[in-house]
């Protein structure tokens, strides 16, 4: 079901329509985002529509969209931009309309978004890197990313790169593969990894479909608990291999909460009010010990 | 012969495929002024032969000199740029294009790049206006029949500014008044800087068109022949090498033929494009032959019997009225409907003979479900044997065969099916004189044995040798039916030519 | 002469014109199911015949639309060509190394664009003729070392146009007022492609070969080389999307590109051109891609919910074929 | 007499064993492409040969090449099934919400995942053979129609399979020590695949079809009604690749499967079937997946940078299809 399901009126009724375009649509992520959205919507008495491509290289998929969502002429707009340089025109258009524009997820590099409610990816994915160096201590390690070209894909692997360069000498990243997210494609990608690399001490997966691969390739392979896996966001296959041991942990944002700020905020604008330029929805390392913690099972989705 | 060298000529002449020796050296002269027929059985190598001189194959021994000249033609381009101009067996023709568009192709006027169709179709119209051929440039060729589609490959190569017509079996489409058409546009075409080969089964045309006759038997060259001082049972002799007798009179007609029960009956038959209330009836153990002149429709009827084309009235298989919505429907009732048509509707010309063979026959050659390719094996081997099918093997790609040979493996494909009704168009399309006698004879034991044919043949000497009685159409109507008795050419054209006449000529007890 | 007059009853001499009628008719109601939708739209929600939101529809079908004219070209023949949606991609990204990276004068880098897309059309056509490779073999294998080389050249990092002066009004310029450049160059696009299709031999053959290649080859035409040019042709339109939509986004965007060739060959297909080949109009390509676009924004205009709308342009792309195909009846 | 004796010479008796020994030579050297990879990469890594990453390379074999199976049976008609991938996942969903959501025995839930696929199959086929769809664009609608029904089914979250007892056995087990399940039942369904396609009606219909489907019909065969249960088979095996798909994640992902049409048709291609129709061997599809899957295992292992991967396995596919028609020679 969607939250704006009121078909062609909605713009034009007497609630606030507000038009949220993403960078996915499918994936558990995207879904829980819209789950914080839909919530806020019930919560605050507006329409809301949600909307986004199936990959996130489709950059012009996601323009399309943007200027649809334009054409409904909506009381603000949500837009976690897959490129915000391509994006600059409908910035300005959405400007010229006086159309409030919420970033999410990632900023857009304009002066256009009255606020950005975002993780920091590179922090996130460095906080992944940290509890990867605490945990393997030294040796080989690698990534199973989920997109080459997408600044997030590129971040979360960036930002773990980044600190194992600089805070852990005796680790050495020894290959990075991408697989597009496909638990499938991630489990055969890690597999060859893990064949070439026999001595691998981890593996990091840089999204939900990456890390279940990462899992699935262990346990395939037979060297369940002689590996650190480590992951990001979260999805029942996922926390279930945490609970089993046989993924170290993982970094989770809170998707929810990404999603719920943006259309409060977004209300907020339409009522004129002043906003934060960033809200931070935070991230959070989760792992065995406190995955059922009360403040990170509410991050969590299945 | 003259000391002036030959306009075309072949000397020492080899071509092989794989497993097959077609042509073994072989030679030919064409002199200035002539038409030459080139004679012989089905897979003898005519086509083969031709193909070498219009480029389209190379030779692998011997030597080719126009106007004693060495030429080797590396494609067929080139022949056509030497002069060389031929009307092939099988039809290259794109069905999508138009028949201007066809005729043309390769040789399009343009002006800044851009295609004039405009004087395309004018010079397409100004070159059936000259060789009398009525066809429209604008039609696509998808929309032609067989003899439709015969007529833009004679067109298509009269086209060129020719020394040399080659024609691979012109006349295998056509009927007795196209033929004539024909004969008329290859005379005027003779001159004495031109010359043309003529590939034909048909020994009274080669009789009446050619000047001299060179005879090709097993890929060998035999003999070359002035048409004039030899008689026809020479040269078939010449061919298969032995006698044969030709002129066999009609059979007898079966003279209870009307008496029996009517198996098949059709009353009102009409379609929207041009069958208008055709009705006949077929009975047990008879022959029924179907003439008419080019588009007269008897095609249509057959199609319009098997379901392939949507039509009104009724069919009735024994008595009892059928609802056929397609072929398969006609096969489960008895009607086997062989095509005019063999490379569109006839053969799967990249699979093997076995598999052809056994297309109709499928379900009868399983046993729990799985197909007993044994038996396939077995019956079409019986089937290469039995209509002496010219082929390495039978698993021979039926692509691979010359043309009288796929005609025999789609009889063989009905013969197999076994069908109580077989409706036959076009059956002898290509196929050589000896190998006719033995289809006749075929078709003839099994009318008695009880099986109901339908001939439908433009040769009408083939109707007339048969057929027990004759249906002759005209512009998709029934004009007549003759008992064969009674029936002569002449009547026969008669009936064929009855334009708008609306009244019925019947002769015999049969209806 | 009694022959003459007789056979040609058989031909009915009516036929041409009524054949010149009929298919001026067939391309005035091959309009029909785009009518419908249109139509339909209008009536279901008020924003959908906003002029803004037709430009948004025909901005959307632009890039798809000019990579679907250079795949009728290569459908036509009876082939297929899987590298139009990575291809563009590489010529976008080689564009934006001629401008952004070297420096380049605009038209020297839009002309190098082209030329990258008549390059990978070359590259297919020699596989094609002279390797004799299926059609869908070449091209996926140039779909995939595309794709690889977009990667590779742009460092996995998108190419931004932003010094590049005046390259984005490329797209989203207005050369005539209310008409973005990107819509004005579909449309000029797909004029000279049926130009070519109709009126040149490289679209005569092209038919020609689809239709029946060996005979093609037996008249006569350089199949092979021919083929070469047909795939050229349908490089350059690719070449032609890469410059259309790097300006359209600013940027080349490296990981883009997959999937929009599933979408071009389907606006071919629904367009009515047999991928059996020999039968084939560019008018009918540009209404195919208009559907899917018109498709793809109705439903969202409606906020249908997302999973629903797949669903529903599966059940529309049958209804509109479908209806085609009875309009057209017997012919078809 | 005479005659068969003439005939005879031109038969020359060797050639129908020399022609079946050839036969048999090709389909042996069919597998010369593979084996080359396979040697280089054995000499390029010392991983490669390893029993556990033949293993790995057998399991990533295992749904495409499933799939793959089914394509062939519709590709072999001339036609082309796009609905492969997605119809996949629709099968893994429903499988799902048989066995997760509805608590039905597993072999029941085996059964229905199977069921929904022939269910896709056969409004494919009605699609084809009575509304007369070219099947580009009726598979292409199945396509989209099965991405966002599963996606609606499966309220776009993944359907676990934790509570299923030994479902997840169904593709990770080991009935033969050492070879996975999926591996097996890879093996096997290619196996009935063999066995249907080259000797039962429905393989042998689905060659003379696409070989020329009107002579097909003129010869009484029910084309319509066959080209239905082709489609059927076909949808069997995307029923198949399905609950393999659940059985080896333990979950339906309603996300997944767009792409997986592409893959499974290029390893039927590559495997030497024509998309004209008319030919095709099992054989040579498990051959083409299985290169497929060597191709990017061993570039894996290579270490090969992901952008050159791409580019490596293009330049491959179009050197292992040319190796193939270069020794098939003239007869291809
Ligand atoms: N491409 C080919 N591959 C293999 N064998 C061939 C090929 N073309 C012809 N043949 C064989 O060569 C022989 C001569 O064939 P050709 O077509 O020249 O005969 P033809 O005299 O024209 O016969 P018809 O009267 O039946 O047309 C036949 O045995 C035929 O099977
Ligand atoms: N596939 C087709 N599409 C359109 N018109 C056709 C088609 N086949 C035949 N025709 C036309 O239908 C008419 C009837 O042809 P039909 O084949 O039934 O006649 P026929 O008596 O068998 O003569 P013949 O076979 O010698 O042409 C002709 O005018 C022909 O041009
Ligand atoms: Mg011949
Ligand atoms: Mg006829």
């Amino acid at each position: 079901g969607s939250g704006g399901s009121g078909g062609g009126e909605t713009g034009a009724g007497d609630k606030p329509y507000v038009a949220l375009v993403s960078k996915g649509f499918q994936h558990q992520f995207w879904q829980a985002v819209k789950q914080g959205a839909d919530d806020a919507a019930a919560e605050l008495d507006v329409e809301v529509t949600f909307e986004g491509p199936e990959t996130e290289t489709e950059v012009e998929k996601q323009l399309t969209m943007l200027q649809t969502a334009l054409d409904k002429n909506p009381d603000a707009i949500g837009y976690a931009a897959l490129d915000s340089e391509a994006s600059i025109p409908m910035m300005t258009d959405a400007e010229s309309r006086g159309i409030p524009v919420i970033a999410f997820d990632s900023g857009v590099d304009s002066e256009v978004p009255v606020t950005t409610v975002s993780t920091d990816n590179l922090a996130a994915s460095a906080e992944a890197a940290k509890h990867m160096a605490e945990l393997v201590g030294s040796g080989k390690i690698a990534i199973v990313g989920h997109d080459q070209t997408s600044q997030t894909g590129q971040q979360r692997v960036e930002g773990f790169t980044q600190y194992i360069l600089e805070n852990a000498p005796d680790i050495e990243i020894v290959d990075t593969q991408y697989a597009a997210g496909d638990q499938l494609k991630s489990a055969d990608a890690a597999k060859a990894i893990l064949q070439a690399h026999p001595d691998l001490k981890g593996i990091y997966g840089t999204n939900e479909g990456s890390a279940i691969g990462v899992v699935k390739a262990v346990q395939e392979t037979g060297k369940s608990g002689k590996l650190t896996v480590i992951g990001f966001d979260s999805g029942k296959a996922q926390t279930d291999a945490i609970r089993d041991g046989l993924m170290a942990g993982a970094i989770t944002q809170d998707p929810i909460k990404m999603g719920y700020e943006t259309v409060k905020a977004a209300v907020a604008a339409i009522n004129g009010e002043e906003l934060e330029p960033v809200i931070d929805s935070g991230f959070y390392w989760y792992d065995k010990t406190n995955i059922d913690d009360e403040d990170i099972a509410a991050v969590l989705y299945e | 012969m003259s000391e002036s060298p030959a306009l075309l000529s072949a000397t020492g002449v080899s071509k092989s495929f794989p497993g097959v020796l077609a042509l073994d050296d072989v030679h030919l002269d064409l002199r200035h002024g002539e038409v030459l027929a080139l004679v012989g059985e089905n897979g003898a190598g005519k086509s083969t032969f031709m193909n070498l001189f219009s480029g389209v194959l190379q030779p692998d021994a011997g030597t080719m000199e126009l106007e004693g000249v060495p030429m080797s033609p590396a494609g067929p381009r080139q022949a056509n740029e030497l002069g060389i101009s031929v009307i092939h067996q099988e039809f290259h023709l794109m069905p999508d294009l138009t028949v201007a568009q066809n005729i043309f192709i390769g040789r399009e006027p343009r002006r800044a790049a851009l295609i004039r169709d405009d004087v395309l179709e004018r010079r397409a119209a100004v070159l059936f206006d000259r060789l009398g051929i009525p066809l429209d440039p604008r039609q696509p060729v998808s929309h032609l029949s067989v003899a439709g589609q015969q007529m833009v490959e004679i067109a298509k190569a009269l086209s060129f500014d020719a020394r040399v017509l080659i024609m691979d079996e012109p006349t295998a489409a056509l009927t007795e008044t196209e033929v004539a058409t024909l004969f008329r546009i290859v005379r005027d075409f003779v001159s004495p800087r031109t010359g043309v080969i003529y590939v034909s089964h048909r020994m009274d045309e080669v009789k009446e068109i050619s000047d001299r006759i060179t005879v090709l038997r097993d890929g060998r060259y035999v003999d070359t022949l002035p048409t004039a001082q030899t008689a026809t049972r020479e040269v078939i002799a010449a061919m298969v090498g032995r006698q044969l007798e030709t002129d066999v009179r009609p059979e007898p007609v079966a003279p209870d033929a009307a008496e029996r029960d009517v198996v098949l009956s059709v009353r009102g038959l009409s379609t929207r494009k041009l069958l208008k209330d055709v009705s006949f009836d077929l009975h047990r153990g008879e022959i029924l032959g179907f003439a008419g002149l080019m588009g007269a429709g008897r095609t249509e009827v057959a199609r319009a019997i098997i379901g392939a084309d949507r039509s009104t009235g009724v069919v009735e298989v024994n008595g009892r009225p059928v609802s056929v919505r397609n072929p398969a429907d006609a096969v489960r009732h008895g009607i086997g409907y062989l095509s005019e048509d063999r490379k569109r509707y006839g053969l799967l010309l990249d699979q093997d003979v076995v598999r052809n063979v056994m297309l109709s026959s499928l379900p009868g050659m399983t046993r729990a479900g799985f197909v007993r390719d044994t038996d396939g094996h077995r019956v079409a081997t019986e089937m290469v044997d039995r209509l002496a099918i010219r082929t390495p093997s039978v698993t021979q790609t039926t692509k691979n065969l010359s043309g009288g040979n796929q005609q025999k493996v789609v009889l063989a494909k009905w013969l197999v099916r076994d069908c109580d009704v077989l409706i036959v168009d076009e059956p002898t399309r290509g196929i050589d004189v000896g190998a006719k006698d033995e289809i006749y004879g075929l078709l003839t034991s099994l009318a008695a044995q009880g099986k109901s044919i339908i001939v439908i043949s433009s040769e009408l000497p083939e109707v007339l040798r048969l057929a027990d009685r004759i249906v002759v159409m005209c512009e998709g109507r029934v004009t007549g039916t003759l008992a064969n008795a009674d029936a002569t050419q002449h009547d026969i054209m008669e009936l064929a030519t009855r334009f708008g006449a609306d009244h019925l000529i019947t002769t015999g007890d049969a209806e | 002469m009694t022959t003459t007059k007789r056979t040609a009853k058989g031909t009915n001499p009516k036929r041409p014109t009524r054949f010149g009628n009929r298919q001026q008719l067939q391309q005035l109601l091959a309009f029909a199911g785009l009518v419908v939708i249109f139509g339909f739209f209008s009536l279901a929600s008020p924003y959908f015949l906003d002029w803004a939101n037709v430009k948004g529809i025909l901005l959307a079908t632009a890039v798809t639309g000019i990579m679907a004219l250079g795949a009728t070209f290569v459908i036509a023949t009876g082939g297929i060509d899987l590298s139009v949606g990575t291809g563009m991609t590489l010529c976008s990204v080689m564009t934006g190394v001629f401008l952004a990276n070297l420096g380049l004068p605009l038209v020297v880098g839009v002309l190098g664009g082209l030329a990258v897309g008549a390059l990978i059309g070359l590259l297919n056509g020699l596989n094609v003729s002279y390797l004799r490779l299926p059609p869908f073999i070449a091209t996926l294998a140039m779909m995939m070392v595309a794709q690889g080389l977009s990667l590779v050249i742009s460092g996995t990092k998108p190419i931004y146009f932003s010094d590049v002066a005046g390259f984005d009004q490329l797209a989203a310029g207005e050369l005539i007022p209310g008409l973005p450049n990107a819509v004005l160059i579909f449309f000029v696009a797909a004029a000279i492609a049926a130009v070519v299709l109709s009126k040149t031999l490289t679209g005569r053959y092209a038919l020609s070969i689809g239709s029946n290649e060996e005979a093609t080859a037996i008249s006569g035409v350089d199949v092979r080389r021919w083929k070469v040019v047909i795939y050229v042709v349908a490089g350059l339109f690719t070449g032609l999307a890469g410059v259309v939509m790097a300006s359209r986004l600013n940027s080349a965007q490296p990981g883009l590109g997959l999937g929009y060739e599933l979408e071009a060959i389907a606006a071919v297909v629904i367009g009515g051109t047999s991928l059996r080949g020999g039968k084939a109009t560019i008018l009918g390509t540009v209404i195919g891609a208009l559907i899917m676009a018109t498709l793809t924004n109705g439903l969202r205009i409606m906020s249908i919910p997302q999973e629903w709308q797949k669903v529903a342009v599966g059940i529309v792309i049958v209804l509109a074929v479908y209806a085609d195909i009875l309009r057209r009846g017997k012919d078809a």
